[in-house]
């Protein structure tokens, strides 16, 4: 059965590519974490991963010019979509940064951020292909750990 | 938005003070300050995130590249007063393996000293 | 000519109507004005009049659950669209409120958004049938005062 | 999100602090202590927003209201230290024509004695 937001309240964003436009979503998610009464902490790994999620979708959809953004506030976890129209990517075939191997190696520098995404994240699945990318991303508001 | 609010010469150690938004920007800000000190003849450098709460990975990936810099130049880096989530960012690079963090300026100045 | 985004720039928000939403109104705008570069004066008017229309919006279109908010960036100036599905209202019959004869008499303290939202804007209009209200408002880069 | 921070009585003035977003329900969380302290017999109020830097009309209507009970009760009220969008929402609305406004809390609580 597919949910729709008359029984899941959901914020919806859709933004342009410009510099830092990424800081829209965060303040979204600011909001609606303090109307889901969520940690500070939790609150701020959301909004981190959140960036992360629309700097990959920016990058990687330029010729769209625009990513969606979800926010469906569930009864027991706040869940994110971010969705870009761009290439799309083998999620299973990004390799796992290691600061080791970067420093002092030709190396690039940069490639943290789906490891990040996981790292603050309750769950995170990837559906992705040549017609775009869906990052779907899950903070519960209990914590099970 | 996000900008370099203070360089101030503490002793040996340059101290570097941020505001805002660590994106690539003014990570890359940072990392041509720390250089031109490095040819000064600088080894030591505190950063303080203090009022940078916010950061991405291609900001903290540029600090890396910092660390890369100052081990070759055999220098030394530390960050002080990081947001609880900067400061988690870094743990989950590696960062903190790398260069330490301090609660407060005085504490980062103390151990360079 | 319709614009595209494609030529324009948009931010579009879809809120839910939960308690203090229009928050997350004010903290896109806030992003938004940033990014172009407007005074913190307008910045703000900018999110008290927004403010105020989210909020008729969300009292009105109840039954809808939800509400639109586009940020039309142009060259010069910010465009603001706020949609509601609700009952819509004559823009023209709404009293101008006046202070004086609210007090001390049974008149309702209420009444001020539609005179804030025009106070505070350049330019505003209303498009409302019984299927619902598009508030258009306009903040001008330049003071042309 | 939003609340009263502070409730001081200095000399035979009442001094309301809050905190957050003057929308309703801070609003009506003001209007309900003032209410209580003119049934405790006091007459001289003070409002210091200086960390509400947003508010709503139906918020700032509630002041009116409270305008409204200090006229029957014959007191007074002032704000104080007001963000100027708050400043300017006030002045708009007419408020500004029944309650005085201050920029320090010392010159509210001066004028009040
Ligand atoms: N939304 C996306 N669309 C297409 N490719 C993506 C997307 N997100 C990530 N990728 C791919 O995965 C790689 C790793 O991404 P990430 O870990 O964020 O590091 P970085 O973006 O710094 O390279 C990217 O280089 C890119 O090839
Ligand atoms: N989006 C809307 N949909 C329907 N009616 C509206 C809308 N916006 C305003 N109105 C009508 O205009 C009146 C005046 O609105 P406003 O000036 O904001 O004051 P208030 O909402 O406090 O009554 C409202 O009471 C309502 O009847």
């Amino acid at each position: 059965m597919k949910e729709t937001s008359e029984k899941t309240p959901t914020v919806e964003l859709k933004l342009p590519i410009l510099e830092n436009m990424e800081l829209v979503a965060t303040q979204t998610a600011d909001v609606v974490s303090k109307h889901m009464k969520l940690s500070s902490e939790k609150s701020d790994e959301i909004k981190m991963a959140l960036i992360e999620a629309c700097i990959n979708a920016f990058e990687h959809s330029k010729s769209e010019e625009q990513i969606f953004i979800h926010f469906i506030i569930r009864e027991n976890n706040l869940t994110i979509k971010v969705i870009d129209k761009g290439a799309g990517f083998d999620s299973a075939g990004v390799a796992i940064p290691n600061i080791e191997s970067k420093l002092n190696s030709e190396e690039s520098k940069r490639g943290w951020g789906v490891m990040l995404i996981k790292e603050l994240m309750d769950s995170v699945s990837f559906e992705s292909d040549h017609t775009g990318t869906t990052v779907t991303m899950v903070k519960n508001l209990e914590n099970d750990e | 938005m996000n900008s370099i609010i203070g360089t101030d010469e503490i002793g040996d150690v340059i101290v570097i003070s941020t505001q805002g938004y660590l994106n690539k920007d003014l990570g890359e800000e940072i990392f041509a300050l720390v250089e031109k000190n490095i040819s000064d003849g600088k080894k030591k450098f505190i950063i303080n995130l203090a009022q940078s709460d916010i950061v991405n990975s291609i900001g903290a990936s540029i600090m890396i590249e910092i660390i890369e810099e100052l081990q070759e130049a055999d220098g030394t880096l530390a960050f002080c007063t990081l947001a609880p989530i900067v400061e988690k960012t870094f743990t989950i690079m590696g960062l903190t393996k790398y260069c330490s963090t301090f609660e407060s300026q005085e504490a980062a100045l103390e151990h360079m000293a």
